[in-house]
């Protein structure tokens, strides 16, 4: 069981870890918690929907344009809802307060043109049947899942750090007014990012919702409160961060239910991560804390 | 008055201060200086207790300062000034000045609630006390403005301005005259005269010499940690070491 | 036409943050190869005027000529590609990023990268202290160290004209002699330099000519030397006489 | 006329106290954002005061009074408890700390046999009246008030601007911390009383994080200059689908679309006195 | 001449719970467009008012009293969830006007009144009966239980399980649970399947159920589920398919049911919304023609308070032959010191899935 029970966790984790990934990189660089990652994650889900059902494309055709169409939403959200707030003196959360805005008009509006229903994609979209590797059983869009969130980190990792585009990217995270003195586009880094995050956050809500059959309006929602947990207790902004985060999350939810009890299941989780802030008061991979004095 | 007794303070495995000890007697004006990186403000930090030190004790007076929690050390009789500024911003300059008051305006919670005349009495001297603070670095005349529309030279002022209000027995300040030109600093020269005819102890750190040999009658020099030289100005001026590590030759 | 002997050329710039208006109506040029020195007291509007140089800050009238070309109305980055590059006050280094990656960004806006890696070897070599802290995050950097990390990262950039902004704050009087001197050999390896300094006199010394700014507007501007002679400024900026690094 | 007034009351009159117990909770965020504080804790406070003050009520028989004052002391005691550990982390990592709070507190409710589980509990009586909650509002507004200008208030103000300076100023920064996440719950507590006891019913969901966003939009949303921005904002919210109910199954999605055009035009909120001293200014000029 | 009858209908429309809301208002709006167009009852129209509760429980109230106080209905329909149930009703049954719920399936609901009334019969009455045709069925000895524990509707039918598996003295091997929109219950299910059980018990909604069930099969669980009310919905098999197979529920209604009177009803549905109704629609729609049942005894007199006492008092009697099959109401077992409203009195049909749909079984 105990095998079992660790490969659940693991691709739990990657999920979450999928899910994360986008949301912390906006956090990073825009410093803003989007909460409308969440509808982003299902605007990517049903524009695959589309692709499959209307367009008749093959699922992995129909995957990386839904990741385009997010991406567009997510720079569009960017570019009505935040940047009218960049370089203005408003309160730090008001960006936050703004996204909470888009999300509620993107939920609904969704639910205007897609119904309340819950719609899936047709069977045979992907292969649903398990297979046994000794005593484990594991379906292979589970293992694309896990593979994929990998394979993302790592590619947003290298990108990061090896590239000239990545050095500009934490920049801008760290410092904008220094970057646009480095003659860095700013505004172009911040455009970027926020396609680059919506593009994942989108990918997420496809393969989650392949792997869950269920696409519907609110189905970002209640992921929002475990993306907001594993960003910060990976710490801010922070890709390997988010991965960390993620499996951490997902290690801690299937355990408690293994070797405690699913009742209290969110309650250790969430309390698990209560005590790791405790004792890193900036999360596992957090900046160092400014300089004092 | 305040001494410093074997101060040791590690980074990880960097140390940044090595068993620094020296004293600062009553009423004089003393500098410390070093290099960039040296550990002064480092060591203001150790003082106060926003850090906490490896080894090493410090005393005011005769009371044990080490250990205590920053507000414990300010209300034991330290103040101090910050060398990246870090006044309170979106309040006006004669708020400001009163939160450094808070320890010594006496009324409580229930006294505020009440409006107990406790309040109002306390208030009242504390504005009072805080205009005349404020006039002390000629400051008074925008009491009433955001403190965060001062320029840059009236921004460290009010730092002192507000240091002096949690009515210390040591001044420290870090770097009051950075960003001000040499006549600006001339005039913060005498406002620091002033502070310490009043009878106020004080500690500096400054790399302009002209303000620290025209102002301090003793001085430490750290350098990598170490107390390299302590004496009277004209002492330090000819300490091989000291020039070598921190004047420059040819001057 | 005399304008096109400017390498920098601003004529009646203004610039208002919000409603308060921190520059108004300044002209200042500077020739090929000159270092030009900015003195004035604290929120004089001398940091405006350098970011409003930069495009972080919108003029609200006035044009700025950078070899001949309107450069006012360009985007920040676009003004650095012309290889106008400042180093801001407060040095603004990266804290996160490694030394080495502070200076590789210098040369973000820049195409030729075999130029750009041999640029890194002369900036290196210049400052011999970042070439052993390579890879320490910039914040780990003493203040001299990091000031020199912002002058760097800026010559990384190729700079026709070099803005910096009080580079000797808060830095031991031997460094500051050390900036200095570093100042008039990039000056002498053909960038010209717009300096603003509080520590007006040693600014002046280094300096061809200079510019007086009071509550945003010019109020004197005259070679150096006549400037460190002139009554007014040694009043108001320069103070009772004695250099302040003097030890006699 | 007066028949009108009677529909228009006994239609609105549960919305009126909405809004009263939204400003309640917006006040009880004020006043840790006051203090720098940004906690997503009050929606829990809330909840363990609805619970507390139900449970008084329907197990206990308690007066009304004694039930909303147990709503309060126990939120509040449990706020000393966990502030103790949870008020050195800062920024959003405070905001995590104390939604993993929040989220143990609704387990919790789910979990407990007294609580009800999912089903919560129901059959609260009737108890709360519109004096009630203008008694409670007026009282916190006059302790406001008077905060402000106290040192009390402007020891909050120091450590939201700079904990380091404020704590440089021998203002001992965790007691007042402390202090405004206490009252903070207590405030909560009491909001949530009040609340159990016009709508018959509590449940955990009710406590989650939804609510703690909500409570938090309005606060901002407001505007966070003085206590009157809170207030305003949240009352709002309240309102704001009520008002929008002819719109019908677009109704929520105004709703955002309304969020993101305050936010964009009214970037300090929607109670900003400076704005509305610039344009005074102009008024008279 | 004919007058107009006002009936208030409170769901969720828009929100998350929207996809149970929506259901219920197309089965309202279904029956009341039928019976207006053949003539009304008595020649009056019947108009619907129908206003969003969100599901939230200030908003429910709000609504109900909107309804009676501004549109000054006859009776209220809804809410959608047993949640805001507990906080709208006792407004009904205070002002005296009918709340008549056709989704709320927990207990207590008409323990709040005399106003109280449901046709959505109660687990209580379905399960006994499903669990004992189970274990004949499949000789079980043993089971697991699953369910979801935030969600009133879910962690209700687990309750009810609970007692009929003490009653019938069937061993529980474990009970697990999950979290509204969880999407992995991988975790739950291997603990499961380490304790073999012959089958999982299982309160769910139905696309948490039909991924359950399809999460167990690929982890290599065989054994038959046996479901509550959730699991009774087209999307089962939608999402699960021939995965279900097995699976053993009750229900008041299922799209399969025979009788002419449903098979109208599903065609109706479908023609007028072009997808297939589920058992909240039916439910709604029954209930509709339960009330115009009723109102066909009632005399208006044009005095509100006095018509609505009417039509509460005209309610109890009724019997009618709705899609869920034949109807009448009971009055709920009395409570210390309050009088109760009325329960449904409806046979459950069990169902077991074969092929991708459920067949009756009793
Ligand atoms: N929080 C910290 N973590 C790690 N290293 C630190 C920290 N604070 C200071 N240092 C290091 O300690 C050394 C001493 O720093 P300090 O700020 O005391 O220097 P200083 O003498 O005040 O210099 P300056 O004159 O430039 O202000 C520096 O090398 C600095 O990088
Ligand atoms: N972001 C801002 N918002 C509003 N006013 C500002 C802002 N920045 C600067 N100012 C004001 O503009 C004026 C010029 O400021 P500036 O920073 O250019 O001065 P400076 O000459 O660089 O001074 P210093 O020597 O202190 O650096 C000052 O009155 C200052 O208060
Ligand atoms: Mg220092
Ligand atoms: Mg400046």
């Amino acid at each position: 069981m105990i095998a079992q029970q660790l490969i659940n966790a693991l691709t739990l984790g990657s999920v979450y870890a999928l899910f994360a990934l986008g949301f912390t990189l906006v956090f990073g660089v825009l410093e803003v918690i989007n909460l409308a990652h969440g509808a982003v994650f299902m605007a990517g889900a049903y524009a695959a929907l589309l692709l499959v059902t209307k367009a008749n494309l093959n699922i992995w055709v129909a995957l990386p344009l839904a990741m385009l169409a997010s991406g567009a939403l997510g720079l569009l959200i960017d570019q009505i809802v935040l940047k009218p707030l960049r370089g203005r003196r408003a309160h730090h959360l008001m960006p936050m307060i703004a996204t909470i805005g888009a999300a509620t008009l993107i939920t609904n509006a969704a639910q205007g043109i897609f119904g309340a229903e819950t719609s899936r994609f047709p069977l045979g979209t992907i292969p649903e049947e398990s297979f046994q590797i000794g005593t484990i059983r594991i379906t292979e869009l589970q293992i694309a899942i896990v593979i994929i969130s990998f394979l993302l980190m790592l590619l947003l990792m290298v990108i990061l750090k090896k590239t000239r585009l990545g050095k500009a990217v934490r920049a801008v995270a760290e410092n904008p007014q220094t970057s646009y003195l480095l003659g860095i586009n700013v505004e172009g880094v911040f455009r970027l990012v926020s396609f680059t995050a919506a593009a994942l956050g989108g990918g997420a809500g496809v393969l989650i919702g392949l792997s869950f059959n269920a696409i519907f309006p609110f189905m970002g929602q209640p992921l929002m409160p475990k993306g907001i947990a594993v960003i910060i207790l990976g710490g801010m902004g922070d890709v390997r961060g988010a991965m960390v985060g993620g499996l951490f999350l997902g290690v801690a939810e299937v355990m408690s239910v293994a070797y405690l009890s699913s009742d209290y299941r969110d309650a250790v989780a969430f309390g698990l991560l209560f005590l790791i802030l405790l004792v890193r008061p900036s999360g596992l991979f957090g900046r160092v804390l400014e300089r004092k004095a | 008055m305040l001494r410093i007794n074997g101060l040791t303070k590690q980074f990880g495995g960097l140390r940044v201060l090595d068993e620094v000890s020296f004293q600062v007697p009553e009423g004089i004006i003393y500098g410390l200086i070093g290099p960039n990186g040296a550990g002064k403000t480092t060591l203001f930090n150790l003082i106060t207790g926003i850090l906490k030190s490896n080894t090493g004790t410090v005393h005011l007076g005769d009371e044990l300062l080490t250990g205590l929690p920053p507000h414990r050390v300010t209300q034991a009789g330290i103040g101090r000034t910050f060398q990246n500024i870090r006044i309170f911003r979106e309040m006006t300059l004669l708020e400001n000045v009163m939160v450094g008051m808070h320890d010594h305006l006496r009324y409580g919670l229930a006294g505020t609630l009440l409006a107990l005349p406790s309040h109002r009495r306390e208030e009242k001297r504390g504005r009072e006390r805080a205009r005349e603070l404020l006039s002390w670095l000629s400051l008074d005349t925008k009491a009433t403005i955001e403190a965060g529309s001062l320029s840059y030279g009236e921004q460290r002022k009010l730092e002192l301005a507000r240091a002096l209000a949690t009515e210390p027995k040591v001044l420290l300040i870090d770097e009051p005259a950075a960003g001000m030109n040499p006549a600006e600093t001339e005039e913060l020269m005498g406002e620091i005269t002033c502070i310490s005819r009043r009878g106020y102890t004080i500690l500096l750190i400054e790399h302009d010499m002209r303000l620290v040999m025209g102002l301090c009658q003793r001085i430490a020099v750290l350098n990598f940690g170490v107390l390299i030289a302590e004496g009277a100005p004209a002492e330090i001026r000819c300490n091989p070491e000291v020039v070598e590590a921190y004047l420059g030759k040819d001057v | 036409m005399a304008t096109n002997k400017h390498l920098l050329e601003i004529v009646g710039l203004a610039v208002n943050y919000g409603h308060i208006r921190a520059v108004h109506q300044l002209d200042l040029t500077i020739q090929q190869g000159e270092i030009v020195a900015l003195i004035g007291a604290n929120g004089a509007g001398k940091s405006t005027t350098l970011l409003a140089v930069s495009g972080l800050l919108k003029p609200s009238a006035g044009t700025i000529l950078f070899e001949g070309k309107d450069v006012g109305r360009l985007r920040p980055q676009e003004i650095v590609q012309h290889g106008l590059i400042q180093v801001p006050e407060g040095r603004a280094i990266l804290t996160t990023l490694t030394v080495l990656e502070n200076l590789e960004l210098g040369a973000y806006s820049r195409k030729n990268r075999r130029e750009a890696a041999q640029d890194l070897e002369v900036v290196l070599d210049r400052f011999p202290i970042l070439r052993e802290r390579g890879d320490l995050p910039a914040g780990n950097l003493s203040g001299g160290e990091q000031q020199m990390l912002a002058i760097g990262r800026a010559l990384m950039g190729r700079p026709r004209l070099l803005l910096l902004d009080e580079p000797s704050m808060g830095l031991a009087p031997l460094v500051v002699q050390g900036i200095f001197e570093i100042l008039q050999e990039i000056n002498k390896t053909g960038t010209s330099i717009l300096l603003v300094e509080q520590n007006a006199r040693q600014a002046l010394r280094v300096a061809n000519r200079g510019y007086v700014l009071e509550t945003g507007k010019i109020v004197l501007s005259d070679t150096a030397s006549n400037l460190l002679e002139n009554q007014k400024v040694i009043d108001a900026y320069l103070g009772g006489g004695k250099d302040c690094c003097s030890v006699d | 006329m007066t028949d009108d007034l009677q529909v228009f009351w006994a239609t609105y009159n549960t919305l009126v106290y909405t809004v009263g117990v939204h400003a309640m909770l917006a006040l009880s965020i004020y006043l840790t954002l006051s203090c720098g504080l940004l906690s997503l804790g009050n929606a829990a406070f809330m909840g363990i005061g609805a619970y507390t003050a139900a449970l008084a009520t329907l197990r206990l028989g308690l007066p009304f009074g004694e039930a909303l004052a147990l709503g309060g002391l126990l939120p509040g005691l449990v706020a000393l408890v966990i502030g103790i550990p949870t008020l050195r982390l800062s920024g959003v990592y405070l905001a995590m700390a104390t939604l993993g709070f929040g989220e143990v507190v609704r387990v919790v409710f789910l979990n407990l046999e007294i609580t009800g589980g999912s089903m919560g509990l129901n059959g609260i009586p009737m108890k709360t009246q519109l004096w009630h909650i203008v008694a409670i509002l007026v009282v916190l507004v006059y302790g406001f008030v008077r905060l402000r200008r106290s040192k009390i208030g402007r020891a909050f103000e120091a450590i939201k601007e700079d904990e380091t300076a404020a704590k440089a100023m021998g203002i001992n920064t965790t007691s007042y911390k402390l202090l405004a996440f206490v009252l903070g719950a207590i405030i909560a507590g009491v909001a949530g009383g009040l609340n159990a006891h016009f709508t018959f019913f509590v449940s955990p969901r009710e406590y989650g994080f939804d609510p703690a966003v909500d409570i938090l939009t309005g606060a901002i949303f407001g505007g966070t200059g003085s206590f009157v921005g809170p207030m305003v904002g949240s009352a709002i919210l309240a309102i704001l689908p009520e008002l929008l109910r002819f719109l019908k199954a677009f109704r929520l999605a105004v709703n955002g679309l309304i969020l993101i055009l305050v936010v964009i035009y009214l970037p300090n909120g929607i109670w900003d006195r400076k704005l509305f001293a610039r344009l005074r200014r102009k008024g008279s000029a | 001449p004919a007058a107009e009858i006002k009936l208030g209908v409170a769901a969720a429309l828009t929100g998350p719970v929207a996809k149970y809301g929506v259901p219920i208002r197309n089965g309202f709006t279904l029956a009341s467009e039928e019976v207006n167009a053949k003539g009304g009852v008595n020649g009056n129209k019947l108009v619907l008012v129908i206003e969003d509760e969100q599901a939230k429980k200030e908003e429910a109230i709000n609504v109900f009293k909107k309804l009676i106080f501004q549109d000054k209905v006859f009776a209220i329909f809804g809410p959608t969830l047993s949640n805001s149930a507990f906080a709208a009703d006792p407004i009904a049954n205070q002002a005296k006007v009918v709340v008549f719920a056709t989704s709320n399936t927990v207990n207590g609901i008409t323990d709040m009144g005399p106003w109280v009334f449901r046709n959505s019969i109660m687990e209580a009455d379905v399960l006994p009966v499903t669990v004992r045709e189970a274990v004949k069925k499949f000789g079980i000895k043993k089971v697991a239980v699953l369910y979801g524990n935030d969600d009133a509707f879910t962690k209700g039918g687990y309750d009810v399980f609970k007692v009929v598996l003490e009653t019938q003295k069937i061993p529980v091997t474990n009970t697990e649970t999950f979290a509204k929109g969880d999407v992995d219950f991988r975790a739950q299910l291997t603990k499961i399947k380490a304790q073999n059980p012959d089958a999982i018990v299982c309160s769910a909604l139905a696309e948490e159920a039909a991924n359950i069930i399809l999460q167990a099969r690929n982890l290599g669980i065989t054994t038959p589920f046996v479901g509550g009310n959730g699991f009774n919905s087209a999307k089962l098999f939608e999402i699960a398919k021939a995965a279900a197979d097995n699976t053993i529920i009750g229900g008041p209604w299922a799209a399969e049911s025979v009788s002419a009177r449903n098979k109208a009803f599903v065609a109706a549905y479908t023609k007028k919304y072009g997808a297939e109704p589920d058992q909240f629609a039916a439910q709604a729609y029954d209930a509709l023609y339960i009330v115009a049942e009723a109102l066909k005894a009632v005399k208006l007199s044009g005095n509100l308070e006095k018509d609505r006492q009417s039509l509460r008092d005209a309610l109890p009697s009724v019997k009618i032959e709705g899609a869920t099959g034949p109807f009448t109401f009971r009055k709920a077992p009395a409570k210390a010191g309050v009088e109760t409203g009325y329960d449904a009195q409806q046979d459950a049909h069990i169902f077991i899935a074969k092929g991708g749909k459920f067949v009756l079984m009793k």
